[in-house]
């Protein structure tokens, strides 16, 4: 696995922001449990509490041109990837401000500003998509990545070999991000897979790929920038491993029969953000008032993008059917 | 007469037909460890092991399709697709080998499958968790297509279904898993055959089916307020239909509304208004109307969702319009 | 005029497409170095060079998603999936993405895609490659479908599909590839919101689509030896469905029977037959009929697929049961 | 990849009972094609000339109990299985007297006597009732191997990685082999896989495979033997890629652009028929009498089976909806 740069090697202000990034997702979701909770946000909520190193590093080396397609877990991946907080709330709370108009909810979010093309529900969904967005910017010959999210789950859907197949076998420029975070809803890694090892799967479709701690934000950041370089390079797909884990419900209706404690409190030994300062102040590059600013931001965060989120209107009930397709008179323009 | 949840009445059902039948085994993702999606196989593991509480991978094709093989092979599965709206992935294993088998190998092979799975929308799950697809399955020839809407249903169309030696496709309105109600713990009177008068009337026949049925009888009632007397038909079997029970109804009340959850265009409600003009055209006072879901992917927002959904509401003025 | 296949005339429509705008390309099983399993791209390839005829692996749920997701990327993609059989294992990707985008996305995204495929049977394929499920296409909010039964149709309706800001579905049936007919030249008269008249007549509406245009057209005229005059409505558009053409049609006869290949229970004749009791009741003289596959899996002798398949001699006797 | 045995090491009689096995099949086929041109077999045909090493070879190490999955390309593995050409002709032709009640035709051959489960006309969809039909064997505490045939295209469907997954995971006897003949259609394999060895697919699935010269009909026979006895060890599935070449066009309908003549030529002097007699002879093993005599045989055969479909009865049209499902009577039993 790749292993870590040497924080000494951050500067602080890289350090502070990557921090910064985990923390504010942090905030971010554990607002929407307590919501969630008071019954504001409402369907089904997955968070992405422990795996924020992911979305984090990995947006470090993307670009506004460059194309991200995500799951139903994708708080993390839409902040990260500078989407409005006070959007992205409204949209949990089903508000005409938010960044779907609404329609979407926590598991649909989009912004084709930042191109960021959602927000899939069904397992295994998106990653044709990236395929296509990926065979798009070849045919125009744009030099872009399209960079898919996905969990360890869907390594068992038959679109995960179709996609990687396709992308290898077209040589598109897709960055497959596999979350492994040990988990399929209920069901261990080793439970739905035979071979666990991921990396396995990709070469035998021709894709490159590599295995990466997805709890340390340096080492994601790290393989992330060199995979977007050898697809830039080559506009070949790569795939990374990340390896992770969930520290909260799969959702919010998830009694958690299937581990134990013990387990989940042993991986929260290895928290991201608790990980990282405690590298950053071992290194010097992070004091406590550092740390206290931070925090104070990112709760300041939350609360504006909850005030967003409660100023918006509704959507007005006879727009349910507007956007179904485009009406005739748009299409004559 | 005892009284359970619907999801407890599902649970009863699958672990009778576990302990009973050394064939039967429960196959589909997270009915295991996690205890089932809606937690209707809460338990069974543990009694009665990981071999026949059997986990699966994302792989719904080929879990559907291992179902109908394991069917052939002499077992008698009941495979688990936790919602319809995954289900899509398997449709083709449906479709073109659990459905074609029988006839297409001149009745040698049989696949006594059953496959489960929630169906409908209402709980703000948006766009791609929120369908209900029972029309389509309903369409195709060599299945059977059961919509339990009671808890008494729920409790005994499994065994019913696991007595069947063709394959038959289940579906569980995923609003009524807590829904409370009484079982008939002799299981008489619940067939694969026949629909079911929930409420006998003179002035109107109300037919529907699944989630909706609990919806139609809200409605039935305002419509007694309002002096309209309805009867309520759950079709409880989608194929094959039994309307010889719906154009009885007609035949008495000459007015129908059907209701369905299902997008209108190509809806089953479609295929039952067309089955009565065509057998009880005489009858027919008024056109038979329908009332289902709104022609749009479903919003998440409550308000949008409920708008999109049938409601008591719309069936009570789409009666008002066809009755006097 | 000039006179060419309804093969040929989707060729011609494909490489004026692939001519006019560099954004459009094809993608598909065997579309390329094949020439395409119906040799509707031979020559293509050739033509326009590989990255724009593309030879996809079989892997209908990702190429079709690939589809979506290139047109998402402001591509004009034109998916090729062989028939109607294998679009089962792409149907998610079509229900969930392509059809759902829009709406979902409070209407930032747009996806551009037309997805080609073709239907039916006819050609004693047997049970797993002679479906027509057109049925299931138009019951999908979010997408246009399309079938032309004409070759003039199959020239223009392309050009006019890869006009929408939104996915259309477009249904050639096989049976039709070799048949040969006029193409207006200028393209005028081919839009995608009206049903076609194919046959004025006053007598009954028959209405139908597809490769049952001809077997209808062929019934009008033994209708008429035997004193019936005929309409027969070709839809051409199956989503949306122009009614109102129709509904006028009832307005003039006052009968009607649907002739529609897909199987009798939940097809697309029934909801026609609901919307014309719900708009026109009062117009009918008798019930709507309708004329459909039987309902079983396709079997491979001619004799039986014959016997499953609508003919003109049951369309003939379905309009004398409600005629005179 | 395996290596043959040496003809040496064959009986005089199991040498002529594979050179019988692959002859009858090739001549069985020729009439066919012979057949469809008269009309008298109609809508597809997909012929297995110069593949019939790989059935021949493979029901070898196959019993009555195992259970055999093959594609719409299947006339060689039902005639290997021992499925009566009479009843198989007539299934072509669609007489009621054939194997399916001649509702199936060329691509759905069945025989329960047999346990051959047919003929799937889907690419990629025999595979999973291959799992569960071992599924089945595995609960039911049965020691059987079923054997599922599938082309190098259904590689590329989801449907592969899937079953592949499932029969390892869930330690299922399921002997899987690829008919690798380097066509999908009219695709080659490695225009439509980016990574072309097929074994490796099987590995990251936790699937034991190797690949086999499928035009030597004893490599076949030594690795299936080999395969089988493993799986019947383990109760572990097992993977052969065997290397093969289709001499005819993909089925009647083809043009065969794809291909050049010069290719097809090259590989037909790797005819499994023609290579196996030629080492038998020259293992001393094969006359000219004795080649004569099962020429003879395999016509007589061929003649015989097309007199059973001659004479068979169509079935009436008052039994179309026969079997769609079991009628309500038959149910009460
Ligand atoms: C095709 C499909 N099947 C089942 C589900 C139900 N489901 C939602 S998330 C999930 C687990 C996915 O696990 P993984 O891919 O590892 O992602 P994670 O939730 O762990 O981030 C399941 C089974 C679904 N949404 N789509
Ligand atoms: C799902 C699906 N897609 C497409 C087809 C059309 N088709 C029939 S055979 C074939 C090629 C299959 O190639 P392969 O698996 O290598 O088998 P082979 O014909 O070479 O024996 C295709 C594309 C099909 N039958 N099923
Ligand atoms: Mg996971
Ligand atoms: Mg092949």
């Amino acid at each position: 696995m790749t292993t870590a740069l040497e924080p000494i090697s951050l500067s602080r202000e890289r350090a502070h922001a990557l921090l910064r990034g985990m923390l504010r997702i942090r905030r971010f979701e554990e607002k929407c449990a307590e919501l969630y909770s008071l019954g504001r946000i409402r369907g089904f909520l997955h968070l992405y509490i422990g795996e924020e190193a992911i979305a984090v590093g990995a947006m470090q080396s993307l670009g506004p041109e460059d194309a991200i397609v995500a799951t139903y877990r994708e708080h993390g991946h839409a902040l990260a990837r500078g989407m409005a907080p006070g959007a992205v709330m409204a949209e949990m709370f089903g508000k005409a401000n938010g960044c779907s108009r609404g329609r979407g909810g926590s598991m649909h979010l989009f912004d084709a500003a930042r191109r960021f093309y959602g927000g899939y529900a069904i397992v295994g969904g998106g990653l044709p998509i990236a395929v296509g967005l990926a065979l798009a910017d070849k045919l125009a010959r744009r030099s872009r990545v399209t960079a898919c999210f996905f969990g360890d789950g869907a390594v068992a859907e038959g679109e995960f070999h179709e996609s990687l197949n396709l992308a290898a076998l077209w040589k598109l420029p897709v960055l497959w991000l596999c979350e492994n975070n040990l988990y399929a809803m209920g069901t261990a890694l080793a439970r739905h897979q035979a071979q666990t090892d991921i990396t396995l799967k990709a070469r035998a479709e021709g894709v490159r790929a590599e295995a990466v701690d997805g709890m340390d934000v340096l080492a994601v950041e790290n393989a992330v920038h060199r995979a977007a370089e050898f697809i830039r390079a080559t506009g070949e797909p790569f795939l990374l491993e990340l390896h992770t884990y969930r520290f909260r419900a799969h959702s919010m209706y998830d009694a958690e029969l299937y581990r134990s404690k013990e387990e989940v409190e042993q991986w929260k030994r290895h928290c991201p953000i608790a990980g990282l300062s405690q590298r950053l102040r071992d290194g010097g590059l992070l004091t406590a008032e550092d740390l206290f600013a931070i925090e104070a931001d990112a709760m300041r965060e939350v609360e504006e993008a909850v005030a967003v989120a409660e100023a918006g209107e509704w959507e007005p009930v006879e727009d349910l059917l507007r956007d179904v397709v485009t009406p005739r008179e748009a299409r004559a323009q | 007469m005892i009284r359970m949840t619907y999801r407890e009445a599902i649970r009863t059902a699958l672990r009778e037909a576990l302990a009973a039948d050394s064939r039967v085994f429960l196959m589909g993702e997270d009915v295991g460890r996690y205890g089932g999606a809606y937690a209707c196989s809460k338990g069974l593991l543990a009694e009665f092991g990981e071999e026949r509480v059997r986990d699966a991978p994302l792989a719904e094709s080929s879990f559907v399709g291992a179902g109908i093989g394991a069917a052939l092979g002499g077992m008698r599965p009941i495979v688990e697709v936790m919602t319809v709206n995954f289900s899509l992935l398997a449709l083709d294993q449906v479709v073109n080998n659990a459905a074609t088998l029988r006839h297409m190998s001149g009745g040698q092979f049989s696949v006594p499958l059953v496959v489960r799975m929630a169906t409908g929308g209402g709980r703000q799950l948006a766009a791609q968790h929120s369908h209900s697809l029972e029309n389509w399955y309903a369409h195709i020839p060599g299945i059977t297509v059961l919509a339990p809407a009671t808890v008494n249903d729920a409790r005994w169309m499994l065994p019913a279904a696991l007595r069947e030696p063709d394959p038959v496709i289940l579906f569980e309105h995923a609003m009524l898993y807590p829904m409370e109600g009484e079982v008939d713990e002799s299981g008489a009177g619940v067939d694969l055959a026949r629909a079911a008068v929930r409420r006998a009337g003179r002035d109107v026949s109300l037919i529907t089916y699944g989630g909706s049925l609990w919806k139609t009888l809200d409605a039935a009632e305002r419509l007694e307020k309002q002096g309209i007397d309805a009867e309520v038909i759950d079709l409880r079997v989608l194929r094959p239909l039994d309307m010889a029970m719906v154009f009885a109804s007609i035949a008495r009340t000459h007015r129908a509304v059907v209701v369905d959850e299902g997008w209108r265009t190509g809806s089953l409600a479609g295929e039952i208004s067309a089955q009565i003009m065509e057998n009880a055209f005489d009858e027919l006072d008024a056109p038979v109307r329908r009332v289902c879901s709104a022609e749009a992917p479903m919003p998440y927002p409550k308000h949008l969702e409920d708008a999109a959904l049938p409601q008591a509401e719309r069936i009570v003025a789409t009666v008002r319009e066809i009755y006097g």
